[in-house]
């Protein structure tokens, strides 16, 4: 019972620290991802401009 | 009084238009009855699998079928931008709010009334036992039903996927209210009492109905107007 | 991540929590009747402590949109959501594991556990209806009421222990009148709890310039196409 | 005269989508009685001004005075008449069933009559139990003329009105518009068609990347050559 008890915490502490960590990629993704988009639409805009 | 005529003015408008084709109603009583009969199907209902079965049956019924009703309160209104036509004029956003929950209601009150019947029929259920109560749980729940899915409907009348969001938000929203109408009916179809230990969902359900139509009528307006 | 504030705030949480998972592990008893297993408690309701207060935030903010029209409140009330989702997610899933080695099952549908899952899919919900919503203001007035409705399931969750005699143990900290837990055992829950919240606001903060980021790139948008 | 007030005055109005403005800081006045048409090309801001002064929308910032009160406010619904985009007619109900409808809802004394009075005007009267949806597209829009003039507005809100029109309902519209403006009535139209709106204009406002950039009488230059204002302010038409 007990050491599966202690698995049991392991996985516990490590679901919760793995959703959190997961969540910090998925904002660091997004981070370049929305850089990119306003990179793109700067050029967009200075181009229209530019015409 | 002024409130009132024209929250019905709106209620008997929808339900006019409606029952002149009948094109919701019909559909959402087929889909019920179909659930109904697949599930005698799926189970073989005895006495004692109705005991358990009965509420969670019928209200997956309702939940499902009313979905159809709820989705078309507003869709009635996109396309020739009559919503805009009634927002400008002087009704307020939250009489309209309540006229099309009151036409919401009477339609889903009217898929019960068909559909209890049906499933004593198909189920040998012998359902009105505790009639009074049972439908005291009906008039709440449906009620809760409709408040809850006219608001929704509301707030994604105008998006682009409006028939994917609607359940999406509509059915987790419900859930506190169908649990209570479950528990309920499962309880008064097999001819129980209804004791101490469950006037909570009689109260839950009261409550539910009473937070959800002030919330809604208080932010009906701001619903509405961009 | 520039802002020395952000750094400061990582720093405490980091020494707090590794404090408190010295404590936890290493000070800290066995409980009497659950073992070790019962430490999956530090994480467990602290996640829902800083959930709630998450969603609480929003639920003011979402309020100071409806009345101001600032959208400030808006991108707060839409981060505040997506980082108590998160720490919810945290709670369903360790209390889930907790569950399996307690109730020997790894869901049971009570009322704490449904109602804490059913507001789970509420702002899972509202996480969906932002994204289908391209107009900024309209984005921003639709979550606003939504939020206000979700709300109230956070209150079911909250009093379900109370209202119905469930599987899931009833209040067991003395801020809540419980007492079912010894004092020098709660103290460690509560830094946790300062922690995870210290943790909550950094990602509240970069959530947040992201969405300043988002309303740049509206109004790029608009301005592409209009010229 | 001079101390009447105004029948719509905006004062520093802004409205955002998002962070893109889609007014800037709109400021006029147009006195009872007036004709105002609002020029300017897709996506200047005419339909947003108009679903402002119609309560659909709120400014961001501004004031908005309407018929001496605030939008939104039920004295002043009760006064306007809409006709936007769409027609705002219930397609399976009957002409008489669709305009009794708008009749109770903007509280006239005696919705039936009304609505009968304005199928006869319309010339709808003959098929007034016939479903809206089985009318023909120049009969609908009959219809919702009948619908946004039944309650004699005091001031009229038209997006586009012309535009999908056909030529019986451009008379119809025509000649009502003339009506109202004679019992006092002020009308505020957005349009394209710059001859229809200009005949029946007293005002032009033009409104160019959400700023009013004119706002003056019509001139008799301006009739001779509908496409004066846009040459003026540099935008190709």
């Amino acid at each position: 019972m007990d050491a599966r008890n202690f698995t049991f915490l392991f996985y516990g502490f490590l679901a919760a620290w793995l959703i959190l960590i997961v969540y910090v990629v998925v904002i660091a993704a997004r981070e370049s991802k929305l850089r990119n988009e306003i990179e793109r639409l700067r050029r967009m805009v200075e181009e229209r401009e530019a015409k | 009084m002024k409130f009132l005529r024209l929250t019905l003015l709106i209620a008997s408008k929808d339900l006019r238009s409606e029952f002149r084709t009948k094109e919701t109603l019909n559909a959402s009583l087929s889909f019920a009855l179909a659930i109904l009969v697949l599930f005698s199907f799926a189970f073989d209902p005895d006495s004692d699998m109705i005991r358990q079965i009965a509420g969670g049956l019928l209200w997956m019924v309702f939940a499902f079928s009313s979905a159809l009703i709820l989705n078309r309160g507003f869709a009635r209104e996109v396309p020739n931008d009559c919503l805009d036509t009634l927002i400008a004029s002087p009704v307020s956003g939250a009489q309209l709010f309540l006229g099309k929950t009151v036409a919401n209601y009477v339609l889903l009150l009217l898929v019960e009334a068909v559909s209890l019947p049906v499933f004593g029929v198909f189920y040998n259920a012998n359902w009105a036992r505790r009639i009074g109560l049972l439908a005291l749980v009906f008039i709440l729940a449906a009620w809760a039903l409709a408040v809850m899915g006219t608001m929704f409907s509301a707030l994604t009348v105008n998006l682009r996927l409006r028939e994917l969001m609607l359940p999406a938000l509509l059915y987790p929203a419900l859930v506190p209210a169908l649990m209570a109408a479950i528990q309920l009916t499962n309880l008064l179809i097999a001819g129980d009492t209804v004791g101490k230990e469950d006037q909570i969902w009689f109260r839950l359900l009261a409550g539910f109905d009473a937070i959800f139509t002030l919330l809604g009528l208080a932010l009906a307006e701001t619903v509405f107007v961009g | 991540m520039r802002n020395p504030i952000l750094y400061l705030f990582a720093a405490v949480a980091a020494v707090l929590l590794a404090w408190d998972l010295y404590q936890v592990f290493m000070i800290l008893p066995d409980e009497l009747n659950q073992g070790m297993i019962y430490r999956i408690i530090y994480f467990h309701v602290p996640a829902a402590m800083v959930a709630f207060a998450a969603f609480f935030a929003s639920l003011v903010a979402s309020a100071g949109y409806l009345t101001t029209k600032e959208m400030r409140y808006d991108s707060f009330s839409a981060s505040a959501i997506e980082v108590g989702f998160v720490f919810a997610t945290v709670n369903l899933v360790t209390g889930s594991i907790w569950g399996r080695i307690i109730w020997g099952i790894w869901w049971t549908w009570d009322a704490r556990l449904t109602s804490m899952f059913v507001c789970w899919l509420l702002y899972a919900a509202y996480l969906l209806l932002r994204r289908a919503i391209d107009e900024p203001a309209q984005r921003a007035r639709l979550s606003a009421v939504l939020s206000i409705f979700a709300f109230t399931d956070v209150v079911i969750v909250w009093k379900s222990i109370e209202w119905w005699r469930t599987q899931h143990p009833g209040p067991v900290l003395s801020i809540r009148g419980g007492g079912g837990m010894a004092p020098g055992m709660q103290a460690p829950l509560y830094w946790n709890a300062l922690a995870l919240a210290l943790l909550a606001t950094i990602l509240l903060v970069l959530r947040m310039r992201q969405e300043a980021a988002r309303r740049e790139i509206d109004s790029l948008r608009r301005q592409a196409y209009a010229l | 005269m001079a101390a009447e007030s105004p029948a719509v005055l905006l004062e520093g109005l802004w409205k955002y989508f998002g962070s893109f403005p889609a007014l800037r800081d709109v400021s006029f006045a147009v006195r009872p009685g007036a004709a105002l048409a609002l020029l300017g090309r897709n996506g200047a801001g005419k339909t947003t001004l108009l679903r402002i002064l119609a309560g659909l929308s709120r400014p961001d910032r501004g004031k908005v005075t309407i018929l001496g009160g605030a939008t939104r406010s039920a004295q002043v619904r009760a006064r306007i008449g809409l006709l936007g985009h769409g027609i705002g007619i219930y397609d399976e109900l009957s002409a008489l069933e669709n305009l009794t409808f708008h009749a109770r809802l903007q509280g006239l004394a005696e919705p039936a009559r009304a609505a009968h009075a304005w199928l006869e005007r319309t010339g709808l009267h003959a098929v007034r139990d016939g479903l809206a949806r089985e009318f023909s597209r120049g009969m609908r829009q009959r219809l919702a003329v009948a619908r946004a003039f039944l309650h004699e507005p005091s001031l009229l809100l038209l997006d586009e009105p012309f535009t999908a029109l056909d030529d019986r309902a451009i008379a119809v519209l025509q000649g009502l518009l003339r009506e109202a403006l004679d019992r006092g009535a002020t009308v505020v139209m957005s349009t394209h068609q710059l001859r229809e709106a200009l005949e029946l204009a007293t005002d032009v406002a033009m409104v160019q990347k959400g700023r009013v950039v004119h706002c003056g009488p019509r001139t008799e230059a301006m009739l001779a050559d509908p496409a004066l204002l846009y040459r003026t302010y540099g935008e190709p038409l």
